[in-house]
């Protein structure tokens, strides 16, 4: 199961070189320029060195390199959903965001993950241990906070 | 983005985790009968009968001679013979004949059945409801009707209420025989919550269908790890929380009221008694404001196989603490276990201290009476003794030693040492009126967030 | 299975080289020119000048007139006014005639050189160690001589020693000007780590070159935050951490050596003033135990541009909780104000408490000498008065309102009432043999680990 999802991320991989003109241009409409000057199209690969383009996320990128899921999972892996949609969905929009605090420069700090990502995230927790949380979880909305993973595992994606 | 959001959750309903071998209905107490589906709780659930100590909890496997009025082999160590001054605290009472460390819930039934203070004091059937699966019972006697059937019972003898029930706590306390789901099946926490959340501004508030499933991981236990009385001539089971869960907050209710629980044998003082308040205490600490459940340390995860379970082993986490406190914890785990001690031996040290202010009161108060004082004076250090005991011993009954809320419950003593102290310098001539009877008003700081769970109220504290 | 994760380390590994714009000499002690070097640094420094409230915190600009004798044109409030009850605390001391809220670095050395209590005692050189940048000026008196140079200084009287220094704390104090590494420069500081390690059985500790770089980001602030007193005619200035950090191993210092501050001015009780023990209560904290330094809260790394640096803005985290608190608390800002909040008002109720107790300790003093009492009560009494204004004091002086050890705070203040109280019920006739002058023997428990920072002891905790 672990194998194949990990086939399941390169290929969602290629398949998104082939839609990158696409997404691109979606988004050009909206903030084409801050998408392009703030390296927005690292959003659309798969390599967690692309994220760290933008300094402000290299923290993430060494925070992730100790946690224990370096060997397993990339940022794509926990930050969008696993199927084919929700993935490139949330990459515009997270591009589109992103890209635009940081060229604004107005965000919190430190950055905070939004509702909706964590709620990604999350789910993400979900996919890849669906077998191990099987019975503990059967109850759980999985949304926000309440019975989250990180409550417990928040070291997992970013060690302190 | 909600649209995305809903898809998520859609996926997440998708589960299927267990298989049912047998079929459970709601009329199936027997946790034997549960366990044929569930046989990895069913395993932990039945090692509460392990006895094992540490430093402030656990319990001691204690071997006496069986007796045909008390059949039990093995009991716990006597707190009493641990500190005789426990016997001049609740001097006139029953509790200065018998208490014991409280032990695994296996043996919740026995150890209230048999305790000695049955003997001493005719106890009511309000007793049971935190001793044993009565919620069939209460259906039952109430026709349908849990409420009335709860009434029933709290105001029969103990004796018989208990013949009606045959199991200490098990499965259907806490889950719903069809969903599995948590639920309260006390109507005491059910009551006490309303009252609780009536004071908040809450009106009507129902536990079962208003709760979090988080908060739930926490009031199953609430149920009976509380503070309690019986009110009025019919004992009816009640959790005194009209005014909120501080002990400043349930000493105003109870004086409010007019109760007491007995007249100390001593001094003469209409005195209270205060149990186990876990609950109550927990909620002033800072991890139930980090929304940290009783299951999450009690009941931690644990892995079995290629699955994780809820461990029904309930008990010290300090036992267990790989599982119960290094997940959010990365400390080792001996740093840990000193931690916790080290909150402990502080809140020890403050009760010594605070134990020996009372009884230097008491004493006082005998003195006094003997060598004649004036009728302000007196009744200005019996309120005093009854304060303070009560401060001391919301303390002293909270079992985890001060570790559910450290600063709070260091705080509690404090104030308890003050009104001791305050009675004897009373007695000896001060003028009350410098030591004013009105409480503290500790306004508990409301949580800013969601985090919060029970006792919080909701308004914003001002920035700085 | 235990993560150990060691969160001493930060992500500093990522540092900006910086571009030497001048040559920094071990000469410059004028901040302006290391500000060539580090600009954001240097701004952030000079905002130390800034005055806001908090609750408990900050301060608040209070406009006054100059004088030539004073020529501030604004103070902080007056703590006098706010408690008059310090009044009666501190009868016959200098405090008791001007004592204000603490304010940034940049004003200390005129807030030390105006105070009214220059006026009110003759102070001597001692004082300056840590209101002024001395290091330079001790080498150049000693002949190259650190503890030479101080030992000088410290007798002197004040308003020579004063001639001597030209800055208030400056970049030099804190850092190698070479390597730009932290570093102590304050004898008394160095002198007095080296007792603290003698207590645990290690000889000759030299900060300077033991010290692990976490523990140096608070032993720099440690060089001043600390309780001090002058010891001998010639005025040594001296940490009284010979025998531990805790309030009690400080008292039971003082008491073996005999050393008292003044001479109560209402009740003659020989006493003791604590100021400022701010290094000493975070060691007693969970957050000195957790490897948490002073800077990481009251320096936190702030972002300007694509850099990280070290907030050099050194003030109340309360009013900067994202840097602050957030990197390690994932909860919103203001439910992290209102836990810290929520911890001073239990520290400032009890410190009510506290301070009533003793003010009716020292009431009671002044009626016994009037009415007449006997030696033996008289003189334990005047003990306890000692014992629980230092105490008392040992709390009320430190600035965090409780928050650097919130469950310690509170057992201190516990202790302090349990001592006024006592010494009333003594003068009121009580044998004083029921209440023992012994202090508590509240050993700190031992971190289990490498996590403990300077306080600890090295055994293990016998597991449970
Ligand atoms: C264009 C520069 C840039 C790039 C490239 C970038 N980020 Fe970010 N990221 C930011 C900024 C700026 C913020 C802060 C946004 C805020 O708080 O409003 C942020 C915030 C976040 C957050 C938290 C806020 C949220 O929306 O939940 C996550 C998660 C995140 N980034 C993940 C990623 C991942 C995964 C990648 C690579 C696929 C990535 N980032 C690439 C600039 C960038
Ligand atoms: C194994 C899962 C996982 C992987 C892989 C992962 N993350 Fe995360 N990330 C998380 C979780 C979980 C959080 C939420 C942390 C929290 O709020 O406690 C998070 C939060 C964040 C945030 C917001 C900061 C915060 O503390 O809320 C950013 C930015 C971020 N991740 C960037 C990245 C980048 C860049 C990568 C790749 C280098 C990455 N993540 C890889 C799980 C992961
Ligand atoms: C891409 C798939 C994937 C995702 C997404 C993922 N994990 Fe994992 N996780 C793994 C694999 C593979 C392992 C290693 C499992 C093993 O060795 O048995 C692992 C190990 C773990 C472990 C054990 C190691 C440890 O760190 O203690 C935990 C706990 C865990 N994951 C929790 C999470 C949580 C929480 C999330 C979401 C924030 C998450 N995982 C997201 C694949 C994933
Ligand atoms: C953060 C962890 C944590 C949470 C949350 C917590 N406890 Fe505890 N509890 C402890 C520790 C630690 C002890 C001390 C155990 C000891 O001394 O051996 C303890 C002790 C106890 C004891 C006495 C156990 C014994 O061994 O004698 C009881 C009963 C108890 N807790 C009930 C509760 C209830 C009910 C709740 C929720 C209302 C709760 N606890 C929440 C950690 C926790
Ligand atoms: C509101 C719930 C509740 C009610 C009502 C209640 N108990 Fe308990 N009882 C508990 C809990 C929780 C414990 C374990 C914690 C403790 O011992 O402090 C306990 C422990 C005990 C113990 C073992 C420890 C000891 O005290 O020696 C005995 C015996 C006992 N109860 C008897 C009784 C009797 C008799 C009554 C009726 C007068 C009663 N209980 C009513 C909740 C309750
Ligand atoms: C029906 C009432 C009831 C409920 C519900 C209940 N308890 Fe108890 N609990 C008791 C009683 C009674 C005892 C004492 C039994 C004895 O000493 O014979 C006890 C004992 C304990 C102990 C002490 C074990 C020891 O070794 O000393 C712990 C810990 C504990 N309970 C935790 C919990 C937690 C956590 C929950 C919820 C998950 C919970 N309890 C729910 C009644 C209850
Ligand atoms: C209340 C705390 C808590 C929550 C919430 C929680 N876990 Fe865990 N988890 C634990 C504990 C404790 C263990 C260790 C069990 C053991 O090793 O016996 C664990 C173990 C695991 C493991 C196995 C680690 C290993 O060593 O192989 C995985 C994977 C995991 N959790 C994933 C998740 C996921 C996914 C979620 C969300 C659905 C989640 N957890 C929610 C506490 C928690
Ligand atoms: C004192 C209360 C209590 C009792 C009694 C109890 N449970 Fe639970 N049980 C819990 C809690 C709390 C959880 C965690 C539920 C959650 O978070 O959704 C749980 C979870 C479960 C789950 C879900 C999977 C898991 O392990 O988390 C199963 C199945 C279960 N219990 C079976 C049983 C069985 C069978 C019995 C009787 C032998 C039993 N329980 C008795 C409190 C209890
Ligand atoms: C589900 C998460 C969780 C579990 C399980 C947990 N803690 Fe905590 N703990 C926290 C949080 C959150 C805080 C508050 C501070 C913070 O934000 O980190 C905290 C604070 C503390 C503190 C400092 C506060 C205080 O009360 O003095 C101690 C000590 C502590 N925990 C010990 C323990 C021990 C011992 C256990 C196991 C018995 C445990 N914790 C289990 C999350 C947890
Ligand atoms: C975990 C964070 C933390 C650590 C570590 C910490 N402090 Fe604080 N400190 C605080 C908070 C919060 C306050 C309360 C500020 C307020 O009331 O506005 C405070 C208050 C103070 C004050 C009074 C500030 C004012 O605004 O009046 C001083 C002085 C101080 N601390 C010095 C120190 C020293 C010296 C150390 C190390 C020995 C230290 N602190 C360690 C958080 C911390
Ligand atoms: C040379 C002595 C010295 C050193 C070193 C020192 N301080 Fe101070 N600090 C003072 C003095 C003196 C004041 C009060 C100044 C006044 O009120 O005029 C003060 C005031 C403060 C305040 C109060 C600010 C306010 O707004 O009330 C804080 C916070 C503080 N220091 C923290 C620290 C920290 C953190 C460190 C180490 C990084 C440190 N100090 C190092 C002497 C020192
Ligand atoms: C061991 C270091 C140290 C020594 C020696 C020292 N101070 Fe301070 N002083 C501080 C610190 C730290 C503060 C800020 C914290 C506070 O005010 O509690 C401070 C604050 C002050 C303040 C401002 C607040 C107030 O009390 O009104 C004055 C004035 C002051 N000191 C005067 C003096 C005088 C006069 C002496 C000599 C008798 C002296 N100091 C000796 C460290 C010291
Ligand atoms: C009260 C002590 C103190 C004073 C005074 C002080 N610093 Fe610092 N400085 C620190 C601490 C603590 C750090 C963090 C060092 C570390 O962790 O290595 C630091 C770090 C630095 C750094 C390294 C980069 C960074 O920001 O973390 C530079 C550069 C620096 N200081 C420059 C200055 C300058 C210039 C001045 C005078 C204007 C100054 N410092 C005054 C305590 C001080
Ligand atoms: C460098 C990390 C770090 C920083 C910065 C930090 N904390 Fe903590 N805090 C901790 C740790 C570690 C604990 C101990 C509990 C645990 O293990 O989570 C803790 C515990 C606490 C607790 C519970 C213990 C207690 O003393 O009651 C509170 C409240 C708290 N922190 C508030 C704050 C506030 C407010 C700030 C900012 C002024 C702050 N913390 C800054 C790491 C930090
Ligand atoms: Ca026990
Ligand atoms: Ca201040």
């Amino acid at each position: 199961m672990r194998l194949g999802h990990l086939q399941f991320s390169t290929r969602a991989a290629v398949i998104g070189g082939v839609l990158l003109g696409l997404s691109a241009g979606l988004l050009a409409g909206v903030g084409g320029f801050t998408f392009i000057y703030a390296k927005g199209f690292s959003y659309m690969t798969n390599d967690p060195m692309s994220c760290a383009n933008c300094h402000v996320m290299q923290g993430h990128l060494d925070a992730w390199r100790k946690g224990s899921h370096h060997a397993v999972a990339t940022c794509n892996d926990c930050h969008t959903p696993h199927d084919f949609v929700g993935k490139w969905l949330t990459k515009s929009l997270n591009g589109y965001h992103h890209s635009l605090a940081f060229t604004t420069g107005k965000f919190h700090e430190p950055i905070q993950i939004t509702a909706r990502n964590e709620s990604v995230t999350e789910q993400t927790c979900r996919h890849c241990h669906a077998d191990i949380v099987n019975q503990i979880d059967f109850h759980a909305s999985g949304t926000g906070r309440d019975m989250s993973c990180i409550r417990c595992h928040a070291g997992v994606g970013h060690m302190e | 983005t909600a649209l995305l959001v809903n898809i998520f959750e859609h996926k997440q309903e998708a589960r299927n985790p267990f298989f049912r071998v047998v079929e459970i209905t709601s009329e199936d107490v027997d946790p034997a009968k549960w366990g044929k589906n569930f046989p990895l709780q069913y395993d932990q659930y039945k090692k509460t009968v392990d006895q094992v100590r540490t430093r402030f909890g656990g319990s001691e496997a204690m071997p006496r001679t069986p007796t045909d009025a008390d059949p039990r082999g093995i009991v716990s160590q006597s707190r009493l013979e641990e500190d005789p001054r426990l016997k001049i605290m609740w001097a006139g009472y029953a509790f200065s004949k018998d208490f014991r460390e409280e032990r695994g819930h296996a043996y919740m039934l026995d150890d209230q059945t048999f305790t000695e203070r049955q003997k001493i004091a005719k106890q009511p059937g309000a007793c049971i409801q935190c001793h044993g699966s009565v919620y069939n019972v209460y259906l039952e006697q109430g026709g349908g009707d849990l409420q009335k059937g709860f009434q029933k019972v709290n105001s029969m003898p103990y004796a018989e209420a208990r013949k009606l029930v045959e199991h200490p706590i098990a499965c259907l306390d806490c889950h719903d025989p069809e969903t599995m789901a948590l639920r309260v099946t006390r109507p005491g926490f059910i009551n006490g919550m309303k009252v609780l959340k009536e004071s908040q501004g809450i009106s009507n508030y129902d536990v079962n269908t208003q709760a979090t499933h988080q908060e739930m991981r926490s009031f199953v236990c609430g149920q009976c790890h509380v503070e309690y009385y019986f009110k009025g001539p019919d004992k009816q089971l009640t959790y005194p929380w009209h005014k909120g869960l501080k002990v400043e907050n349930i000493l105003a209710y109870y004086e409010e009221v007019g109760f007491t629980d007995w007249t100390h044998a001593e001094t003469s003082a209409p005195v209270l008694k205060a149990q186990h308040p876990e609950f109550e205490t927990w909620n002033q600490g800072i991890h139930a404001r980090s929304g940290v459940s009783c299951a999450d340390c009690h009941m931690p995860y644990m892995r079995v196989g290629a699955q994780k379970i809820s461990d029904h082993h309930v008990r010290s986490p300090l036992l267990n603490i790989n599982n119960a406190c290094q997940t959010c914890h990365k400390f080792p785990e001996e740093e840990m276990l000193a931690r916790a001690v080290s909150i402990q031996e502080k809140t020890f040290n403050m009760r010594d201290k605070a134990m020996n202010a009372l009884v230097d009161l008491i004493n006082d108060i005998k003195t006094a009476r003997v060598e004649g004082v004036n009728d302000d004076q007196l009744s200005g250090a019996l309120v005093f003794q009854k304060r303070a005991q009560f401060f001391l011993d919301f303390v002293e009954a909270e079992n985890s030693m001060g570790f559910h809320a450290p600063q709070e419950s260091v705080r509690i003593l404090g104030e308890s040492i003050n009104f001791s102290r305050q009675g004897s310098r009373v007695l000896r001539g001060a003028d009350v009126t410098t030591s004013p009877l009105t409480l503290s008003n500790i306004v508990p700081t409301p949580a800013a967030s969601k985090w919060v769970v029970a006792g919080g109220a909701t308004e914003k504290v001002d920035t700085p």
